[in-house]
C-alpha cells in the first residue's frame, strides 16, 4: 500500500511539475511572442499540455470516484471548448484583416488595412 | 432517433458521473426528469442531427484521442522550447490545407485537432481549404497535418460503414 | 505540498497573462490573455479545493469553463458581425465588412 | 390558522404574488382596464390590510411576525410598532389612491402595449415600499428597498415618451441609487461584524450601548446610504429631474412615499438599531445632519422659486421639507421625533395631492410649465382648488395638515431649548409662500393664453382620489387625534426603546 | 502537510490574488477602451470570485462567476453593440471631486478598520453569534448538507423570495424599456412576441 | 450553410444538451453542494445564450418563444410565492416550511419546502436572464460607424 | 499586539477599500454611461469581498457539512441542552484557550446574557407560533416584547490556529466559515447584476435618444434643450 501511494505521489508531483512549467511557459510565451498569431500558440500549450496535466496530477491525488469524474468532465470539456476558443479568436482577429507575421524575419505581409 | 438513444445515454451517464448519488431515488428522479428535458429541448433547438450527436464518429475516437495526445505532447515541446529560448527562432507560416474529411464533424474534428496541436491553429475555414497558421517551418509540416487528417477520415469510415 | 507548487505555477502564469491583457497592443491580444486566463483560473479553482482539503466543489471549475468559453464565442460574435443576434449558418456576405485594427 | 394571524405579511405577500399576474394580463384589450383594475383591487386589499394592522397595532401592542416560524434572531422579523403601521399606512393609502387615479393619465403617456407591465411595476414598487417599512431585519430592508428602486428607475424612464430627458433623470438615478444602497450594504457589514446579528432589535440588544469605530462607521455609512435615497440635501441631485420626467402618476406615487419611506428608515435605524443615547449620534445630530437639514431647507427652496416647471419646483420643495423631517429628528427630543413622524405622514398627503394636481394639469394642457397654470382657476377650477389647498397645506396655513407639523415642530424646537431652530421653520416657510404663492398667482389672477384651446376639467376618476387627499390633508388638520398622538406614542416607543 | 503550510499557501494565494485585483482595478480606472474594460471586468470577477472560493465561499464564487464573468459580459457587450465603443476623453474638472469623495469614504472605512476583530478570528461577533447558530441547527432542524443553502432557503428564505422579485423585476424593467411598445430612435420596435417567432 | 463556422456551430451543438443538463444537475444538487436555483438559471441561460449566438437569435426564439418565456417568469416566480402562501393556508407562517410535513421527524417539509422554492428561483432566474438577452440581442442597432 | 500582527489581521479589509475607492471613482468621476455601470460592479464586488472576509474563520472550511458531519451535529448537540451542549463541546474539543484579541469584544456580556432562546429547540419554537391562542402569541407585548426574545447564545472559544484542514476529514475538529455572509452576498450579487440589466437598457435607450453616452454631452444638449420645448423623441439620432 505504502509504495503503492508513493509511486502515485512520485506521478502527481511529476504531473504537477510538467504542467506547471507547462503552464507558466506557455505564460511567458504569450507576454513574449512578436505577434497575435504567434501568442495564440504559446496560449496553445497552457490550454493543453499544462491544464490537462495538472488535472490529471489532480486525478491521481483524488480522493473518491466522484471528483475524478468531474475532472475528467472539466478536462473533457478543456479538451473541447478550447481550440474553439483559439479558433474563434484567431478567426475574427483573421477576418477583420489583422495579418500575422510571416517568415523567419517577421515580417507583415499584408498590413494594409 | 438512434441518436435521441444515445444522446439520452451519454446525459443519464453524465448525470450519474456528476451526481454521485446513487441511493437517492428523488435526484434519481429528478435525474430522470432532467435528461428527459434535456433531450426534449435538444431535439427543439435541432441540434439532435449529425453535427450535434455525431455518432458516426465514436466508435474510434477514443484511439484517436490517444493518437493526438502524443501529438500534441510532441508539439509542445517544440512551442515550449521556442517560449523559452534566449532568442526565439520564430518563422511563422500560412498553409492552405486540403482536408481529406468528408463529414461537417469529421471537418471540425480535424480542425479542432489542429488547434489543439500547440504550434498550429486552424485560421480560416473556406469551402474545399482551411487557413492554418504554424509558429515555425518544422511545424508547418503538411504531410504530417494530412497523416492527421486521414486518421479523421478514417473514423468517419469506420463509424458510417 | 505539491499543490501549494502548482498553485503557485499557476499565479505565476496568471500574472504574465495580466500583463498581456493590459499591454494588449491589439483588442485580440486582450482576448486572448483573458481567455488563457479564464483557463488558469478553472486549474487554479481545482487545486484550491485540494488545498483547503475539500475537492468536491469541482463544479465551479466546469461553471468556469463553460462561462469561458461563452464569453469568447460573445466576444468573437461581437467582433465579426457587431451584433448578437445573427446566425452563423447563413451565408458570411451579410456579415459587414469593416476593416480595422485595433491598436491602441 | 386564522387570517388574523396572517395579517402582517398581508400588505406584502398579496402585491408580490399579484404583481406577475398582472404581467400576464392582456394589455391592449378594454383599453388596459384589466390590469388596471386588477391592480386598483389589489392595492385596497393592500390599504385595508394596512389600516387593520394599524389598528392592531394602535389599540394591542406592536406585532411580531416571524417569517418562516423561525424566530427573529434565527429567522427574519416583521416587527411592526407605531411608527411602522403609521407609514405603512401612508404608503398603501397613497397607493390605493394612486392606482384608481392612474387611468387616464397613464393612459395618455404610456404606450398601449405596456399597460400591463407598468402596472406590474408599480405594485412591485409598493410593495418594495412596503416591505422596507414593515420589516424588522435590517438586511430584509436592503432586499425590498432595491425591489423598489429598480422598478422606481423604469417607471421613471417611462417618462421618455413625453421627454427624453426622463432617460437621463432615471439613470442618474440608477447611479445614485446604486451607491446609496451599497453604502447601505457597507453600513450594514460594519454593524453585523460588530454585532454579529442582522435583527434591528437585536443589533441594539447585542450593542448594549457599545460604543466602538466599527459601529461609528456603520452608522455614517448608514444614514449616507440612506441620505442617498431618500434624497437629502447634498445628495438630492438626483431627484428633481426624477420627479419632473417621469410619468405623472408616478411622480404622485413616489413624491408622496419614497423619500418617506427612505426617512423612516433613517429615523428607525438611528433609534431602533443604534440608539441615539451613543455620544456619536448626538455629535452627528449636531454637526452632521442638523446642518445638511437647515442648509436643504434653504437651499432647495430657494431653488424651488426659481423653477420654471412646477413638477420640478415641487420637487425641489420636497428636499428642503425633507430637511424638516430630518431637523426635527436632529433635536434628539421626542416632541422632535413625534413631530417629524408627523410630517412624514402629512407631507406625503400634500405632495401626493399637488402631484396628482400637477397630473390632471398634464392630461389637460399638455405640460409641467409654470405658463401652462396660467388662468387654471377658471379654466379647471376643481383642480385648480385642489392644488391650492395642498399648496397652502404645504406652506402651512392653519386649518391644513401642513400647519399642524410645522406646530409641531415649532414647539418642538422651542421646548428643546432651541428658538432659534423656530425661526428659522418659520423664515423657510416664507420661501414656500413664495414658491406655491406664484403658482396660486398664476391660476388665479392671470387669464388663460388667449389661443389656448378649451379644455375640460380632470375626468372624475383622477378627481375622487384627489379630492379624497385633499379632504384628508384638511380633516388631519383638524382633526389631531389619529396622527399626532400617534405620533407621539410611536416617538415614545422609538425613544423608550432607546433606554 | 502541516496547517502552518496551508495557512501560507492560503496567504499566498490571498495576496496574489488581492494585488491582481488592485492591478486590474487600476488598469480599469485608466484605461479608456470601453471593450477592454468589459473585459477586464470580466476578469475582476473570475479573481474575485477565486477569491471567494479561498476564503470558503464556494456558493458566492459559484454566483459570482456566473454573473459575472458570465451575464454582465455578454450583457456589456450587447449594451456595446447597441451604444459605443469607445470613451470620449475624461472631463476635467470632476476628478478632484471624485477623488476626494473616494477618499472620504476610505479614510471612514480605514477608521473603521482599526476596531475590527482580527481577519479569519472565530471568536469575533459576527463569527460566534448567529453564523455559529446556523452552523449548529442547520444539522437539526433542516438536515441538508449546504448550510449556505438551508439558511438561503428556509432560515432567511424571504430575503431570497424578494431577491427573486429583484431579478423579476429586472427583466420588467428590461422589457419595459426595450421591449414592444418602448420608444426608439427613428423605428418603431418590432413587435416581437411569439407570433414573430414562430413564424 | 456556410462553412466558415462550422467549428463553433458543430462544437455547440454537441456542448447544448449536456451544458442543460450541468444547469439542471446544479439545480437539484443545490443541497448538497455549492449552487442553487439561481445559479442553475444563469447556466441554463447560458445554454440558449450560446444556442442563440451560434444559430441566431431568431432561431433561438423559435425554440423558446418569448411568451413562452413570460409564463415562464412568472410562474417560476409564484412557485417561490406559492409554496409561501401553501404554507400559510397549511397553518404555518409564511414559508414556514414545516408545515408542509409537520409529522416528519426528518424534515421533510423544510426539503420539500427548499427544493419547490429552488426550483421557482431556476426558472424564474433562468427565463429572465433569457428575456433580458433577448432584449438587448434582438434590438437593431443603429451605430454611426465613427464611434465603433 | 504588535504593527506586523496588526496589518497582516486585516490587509483584506485595507485592500477591500482601494477596491472600493477605485469603484467609486470611476463611478464619479467618468463621463462614459458605460464606464460608470462597470465601475458600480467594481464597487458593489469589493464590498461582497469585505463582506465574504468578515466570515472567513482561519482553518475553516466551506459551510458545507463533510460527510457524516451532519449527524454528528444533530446528534452531539442533545434537544434539550440546546446551544449549551453545543458549546460545551467546543470547550472541550480545545481545552484552556483564550478567545483572542479584540474578537473577545462581547464576550463578558454575551457569556452573561440570559440564555432563553439558547434553550429553544425547535419544537418549542415552532409551537409558540403555532400555539392556540394566535393573537396572543404573534402580539408581543409593547415595551419588553424584545429582550426575552433576543437572547445570546454563548461565545464558543475555538482554537483556529491549530484547526487544520486536514482536519477536515476528521470530523469532529471540523470548523465551518461563517455562512450568513455568503446568504447575505447571494441576495447582494444578485441585486447587482439586476442593476446592472436596468442601467444598461437605460443607456441603450440614452443612445438612442440623445445619440451619445457621454454625460457632458448629454448635459449641454440638456441644457440646449431646457427652455420650454419639450423633445420629440430621438431628435438627435
Amino acid at each position: 500500500m505504502i509504495t503503492l501511494d508513493l509511486i502515485r505521489d512520485i506521478a502527481s508531483w511529476l504531473l504537477f511539475i510538467l504542467g506547471g512549467a507547462g503552464v507558466v511557459v506557455g505564460a511567458i510565451g504569450i507576454v513574449r511572442f512578436p505577434d497575435f498569431y504567434t501568442r495564440l500558440h504559446a496560449a496553445g500549450i497552457t490550454d493543453t499540455a499544462g491544464a490537462e496535466l495538472i488535472l490529471l496530477g489532480m486525478i491521481l491525488q483524488a480522493p473518491s470516484w466522484l471528483v475524478v469524474a468531474k475532472l475528467v468532465f472539466i478536462g473533457f470539456f478543456l479538451f473541447m471548448t478550447s481550440p474553439v476558443s483559439t479558433h474563434a479568436i484567431a478567426h475574427a482577429a483573421w477576418v477583420v484583416g489583422l495579418r500575422p507575421m510571416l517568415g523567419a524575419d517577421l515580417k507583415r505581409e499584408g498590413d494594409e488595412p | 432517433m438512434v441518436r435521441t438513444i444515445v444522446l439520452a445515454v451519454a446525459l443519464a451517464g453524465l448525470w450519474l458521473l456528476l451526481s454521485g448519488y446513487f441511493d437517492k431515488p428523488l435526484l434519481l428522479g429528478f435525474g430522470a426528469a432532467s435528461v428527459i428535458l434535456c433531450v426534449f429541448l435538444a431535439h427543439r433547438a435541432g441540434v439532435l442531427d449529425f453535427e450535434g450527436v455525431p455518432t458516426g464518429l465514436m466508435p474510434g475516437v477514443f484511439i484517436y484521442w490517444w493518437w493526438l495526445f502524443v501529438e500534441i505532447g510532441k508539439a509542445n515541446f517544440i512551442v515550449a522550447r521556442q517560449a523559452i529560448a534566449i532568442e526565439p527562432k520564430l518563422s511563422p507560416k500560412l498553409l492552405q490545407v486540403v482536408s481529406p474529411t468528408k463529414t461537417n464533424a469529421g471537418l471540425a474534428t480535424f480542425a479542432n485537432s489542429i488547434t489543439l496541436t500547440p504550434g498550429t491553429v486552424t485560421v480560416d475555414l473556406e469551402p474545399g481549404y482551411m487557413v492554418v497558421h504554424a509558429l515555425t517551418e518544422a511545424l508547418a509540416d503538411e504531410p504530417a497535418i494530412m497523416d492527421m487528417g486521414r486518421r479523421v477520415a478514417a473514423l468517419e469510415n469506420g463509424g458510417d460503414a | 505540498m505539491m499543490f501549494a507548487v502548482a498553485t503557485a505555477a499557476i499565479l505565476v502564469a496568471m500574472l504574465l497573462a495580466l500583463v498581456r491583457a493590459f499591454a494588449g497592443p491589439t483588442l485580440y491580444d486582450r482576448v486572448l490573455a483573458g481567455n488563457s486566463f479564464g483557463t488558469k483560473t478553472v486549474i487554479l479553482i481545482g487545486l484550491m479545493g485540494y488545498l483547503t482539503g475539500r475537492p468536491d466543489f469541482l463544479d465551479i471549475s466546469v461553471l468556469y469553463a463553460l462561462l469561458n468559453f461563452a464569453s469568447t464565442i460573445a466576444i468573437l460574435k461581437f467582433f465579426r458581425y457587431r451584433t448578437l443576434s445573427i446566425s452563423l449558418e447563413g451565408p458570411s456576405a451579410d456579415a459587414p465588412k469593416f476593416e480595422e485594427r485595433d491598436v491602441e | 390558522m386564522s387570517l388574523l394571524a396572517q395579517l402582517p405579511v398581508i400588505p406584502i405577500i398579496v402585491p408580490l404574488v399579484a404583481a406577475p399576474l398582472a404581467v400576464l394580463m392582456p394589455a391592449e384589450k378594454m383599453g388596459g382596464r384589466i390590469p388596471y383594475i386588477w391592480t386598483t383591487l389589489i392595492a385596497w386589499t393592500v390599504f385595508a390590510a394596512c389600516v387593520a394592522i394599524f389598528y392592531s397595532v394602535a389599540t394591542v401592542g406592536p406585532i411580531s411576525y416571524h417569517l418562516g416560524d423561525w424566530a427573529p434572531p434565527i429567522g427574519i422579523e416583521y416587527r411592526i410598532d407605531l411608527a411602522n403601521a403609521l407609514v405603512l399606512t401612508l404608503v398603501s393609502g397613497i397607493g390605493a389612491l394612486v392606482f384608481p387615479f392612474s387611468y387616464e393619465s397613464i393612459r395618455s403617456e404610456i404606450d398601449p402595449r405596456q399597460i400591463n407591465l407598468f402596472y406590474a411595476a408599480l405594485l412591485i414598487c409598493m410593495v418594495g415600499l412596503l416591505g422596507v417599512t414593515i420589516t424588522g431585519d435590517a438586511f430584509n430592508v436592503f432586499v425590498f428597498l432595491e425591489i423598489s428602486s429598480l422598478s422606481t428607475y423604469a417607471l421613471v424612464a417611462m417618462g421618455a415618451n413625453k421627454d427624453r430627458r426622463a432617460l437621463t433623470a432615471a439613470f442618474n438615478y440608477l447611479v445614485m441609487g446604486t451607491i446609496g444602497a451599497t453604502f447601505f450594504v457597507i453600513g450594514l457589514g460594519l454593524l453585523y461584524q460588530a454585532t454579529g446579528t442582522l435583527n434591528m432589535a437585536d443589533v441594539k440588544f447585542q450593542l448594549a450601548g457599545d460604543n466602538n469605530r466599527m459601529v461609528e462607521a456603520g452608522f455614517a455609512f448608514i444614514i449616507v446610504g440612506m441620505g442617498l435615497k431618500a434624497a437629502m440635501f447634498p445628495m438630492h441631485l438626483w431627484m428633481p429631474n426624477a420627479y419632473a420626467y417621469a410619468p405623472s402618476a408616478v411622480s404622485a406615487f413616489i413624491a408622496a412615499t419614497s423619500t418617506k419611506v427612505a426617512v423612516y428608515v433613517i429615523i428607525r435605524f438611528i433609534y431602533t438599531v443604534i440608539g441615539a443615547d451613543f455620544d456619536f449620534a448626538s455629535a452627528a445630530f449636531a454637526w452632521l445632519i442638523a446642518p445638511l437639514a437647515i442648509a436643504g431647507m434653504f437651499f432647495a427652496s430657494i431653488v424651488a422659486i426659481f423653477q420654471s416647471d412646477v413638477k420640478r419646483m415641487l420637487a425641489y420643495s420636497s428636499v428642503g421639507q425633507i430637511g424638516y423631517m430630518l431637523f426635527g429628528v436632529s433635536f434628539g427630543t421626542e416632541q422632535g421625533l413625534a413631530a417629524s413622524l408627523v410630517h412624514l405622514f402629512n407631507h406625503g398627503l400634500m405632495k401626493g395631492a399637488l402631484f396628482m394636481a400637477a397630473a390632471a394639469v398634464m392630461l389637460r394642457v399638455g405640460s409641467h410649465a409654470c405658463s401652462g397654470y396660467a388662468g387654471l382657476a377658471k379654466r379647471m377650477p376643481l383642480t385648480a382648488a385642489a392644488f391650492i389647498i395642498a399648496g397652502l397645506s404645504l406652506i402651512g396655513v392653519p386649518l391644513t395638515v401642513g400647519f399642524i407639523s410645522k406646530w409641531q415642530l415649532l414647539s418642538a424646537a422651542f421646548d428643546s431649548g432651541r428658538p432659534w431652530a423656530g425661526f428659522l421653520i418659520v423664515a423657510s416657510s416664507f420661501l414656500a409662500v413664495i414658491y406655491i404663492g406664484r403658482v396660486i398667482e398664476l391660476m388665479v389672477l392671470k387669464p388663460a393664453p388667449e389661443n389656448a384651446p378649451p379644455i375640460k376639467e380632470a375626468p372624475l376618476s383622477m378627481l375622487i382620489p384627489m379630492m379624497i387627499l385633499v379632504a384628508a390633508n384638511i380633516y388631519f388638520g383638524l382633526n389631531t387625534e389619529l396622527t399626532v398622538d400617534l405620533a407621539e406614542r410611536a416617538a415614545h416607543a422609538l425613544m423608550g426603546a432607546g433606554r | 502537510m502541516t496547517g502552518a503550510e496551508i495557512a501560507n499557501a492560503g496567504l499566498l494565494i490571498d495576496l496574489s490574488l488581492l494585488t491582481m485585483l488592485v492591478l486590474v482595478a487600476y488598469v480599469m480606472v485608466r484605461s479608456r477602451q470601453l471593450f477592454a474594460i468589459v473585459m477586464l471586468s470580466g476578469i475582476y470577477s473570475l479573481l474575485s470570485a477565486a477569491f471567494f472560493v479561498s476564503l470558503d465561499a464556494v456558493d458566492v464564487a459559484f454566483t459570482e462567476a456566473a454573473v459575472g464573468a458570465g451575464v454582465s459580459t455578454v450583457l456589456m457587450l450587447g449594451a456595446m453593440l447597441l451604444t459605443t465603443r469607445r470613451e470620449k476623453p475624461i472631463i476635467a474638472g470632476r476628478s478632484p471631486v471624485a477623488m476626494l469623495v473616494a477618499v472620504l469614504v476610505g479614510a471612514a472605512l480605514i477608521y473603521a478598520t482599526l476596531d475590527m476583530p482580527a481577519f479569519g478570528d472565530a471568536a469575533s461577533p459576527a463569527n460566534s453569534y448567529m453564523g455559529e447558530v446556523y452552523v449548529e441547527r442547520t444539522a437539526k432542524e433542516i438536515a441538508v448538507p449546504n448550510i449556505v443553502t438551508a439558511v438561503l432557503a428556509s432560515y432567511r428564505g424571504f430575503d431570497t423570495l424578494g431577491e427573486t422579485m429583484v431579478i423579476f423585476t429586472a427583466g420588467l424593467g428590461v422589457i419595459l424599456l426595450l421591449g414592444a411598445g418602448s420608444a426608439r430612435g427613428g423605428r418603431e420596435v418590432s413587435d416581437v412576441e411569439d407570433e414573430d417567432a414562430k413564424s | 450553410m456556410s462553412i466558415e463556422h462550422l467549428i463553433l456551430r458543430v462544437v455547440i451543438k454537441i456542448m447544448f444538451a449536456p451544458i442543460l443538463l450541468f444547469a439542471l444537475y446544479v439545480q437539484f444538487h443545490g443541497d448538497y453542494g455549492p449552487g442553487g436555483g439561481f445559479q442553475a438559471g444563469v447556466i441554463f441561460a447560458v445554454g440558449f445564450i450560446l444556442h442563440a449566438l451560434i444559430m441566431g437569435l431568431d432561431e433561438t426564439k423559435r425554440v423558446m418563444p418569448i411568451g413562452v418565456l413570460k409564463w415562464l417568469m412568472v410562474i417560476g416566480f409564484l412557485f417561490y410565492a406559492g409554496t409561501g402562501v401553501a404554507t400559510m393556508l397549511l397553518g404555518g407562517n409564511l414559508l414556514g416550511y414545516d408545515a408542509i410535513d409537520p409529522a416528519s421527524t426528518h424534515h421533510a417539509g423544510q426539503h420539500w419546502g427548499i427544493l419547490l422554492v429552488e426550483f421557482g428561483v431556476g426558472m424564474a432566474v433562468a427565463s429572465t436572464m433569457m428575456m433580458i438577452f433577448y432584449h438587448f440581442a434582438g434590438r437593431e442597432p443603429e451605430i454611426r460607424d465613427e464611434d465603433w | 499586539m504588535d504593527l506586523v500582527a496588526f496589518l497582516a489581521e486585516r490587509y483584506n479589509y485595507w485592500i477591500f477599500i482601494v477596491l472600493m475607492m477605485m469603484g467609486l471613482y470611476i463611478v464619479i468621476a467618468r463621463g462614459n454611461l458605460i464606464k460608470k455601470l462597470i465601475g458600480l460592479n467594481v464597487f458593489q464586488t469589493s464590498v461582497f469581498i469585505y463582506y465574504i472576509s468578515i466570515g472567513k474563520i482561519t482553518g475553516g472550511t466551506a459551510p458545507i457539512y463533510v460527510a457524516g458531519d451532519m449527524e454528528r451535529w444533530a446528534h452531539g448537540a442533545g434537544h434539550d441542552a440546546g446551544h449549551g451542549e453545543g458549546a460545551a463541546h467546543g470547550a472541550d474539543a480545545l481545552p484552556g484557550k483564550d478567545p483572542l484579541g479584540a474578537g473577545a469584544l462581547h464576550a463578558d456580556e454575551t457569556l452573561q446574557g440570559d440564555f432563553e432562546l439558547a434553550g429553544n429547540d425547535l419544537s418549542t419554537l415552532t409551537g409558540e407560533a403555532h400555539g392556540a391562542p394566535d393573537t396572543q402569541a404573534v402580539h408581543a407585548a409593547p415595551s419588553d416584547g424584545v429582550n426575552d426574545l433576543l437572547a445570546a447564545p454563548p461565545l464558543k472559544i475555538e482554537d483556529h490556529a491549530s484547526a487544520v484542514a486536514d482536519a477536515a476529514h476528521k470530523a469532529a475538529e471540523v470548523v465551518y466559515s461563517n455562512p450568513l455572509p455568503h446568504v447575505l452576498i447571494l441576495t447582494a450579487i444578485v441585486v447587482g447584476i439586476a442593476t446592472t440589466a436596468v442601467g444598461l437598457a437605460l443607456v441603450v435607450r440614452i443612445r438612442e435618444a440623445y445619440g451619445t453616452i457621454e454625460e457632458d454631452e448629454l448635459e449641454a444638449i440638456d441644457n440646449v434643450a431646457e427652455f420650454g420645448e419639450t423633445h420629440a423623441k430621438g431628435a438627435a439620432a
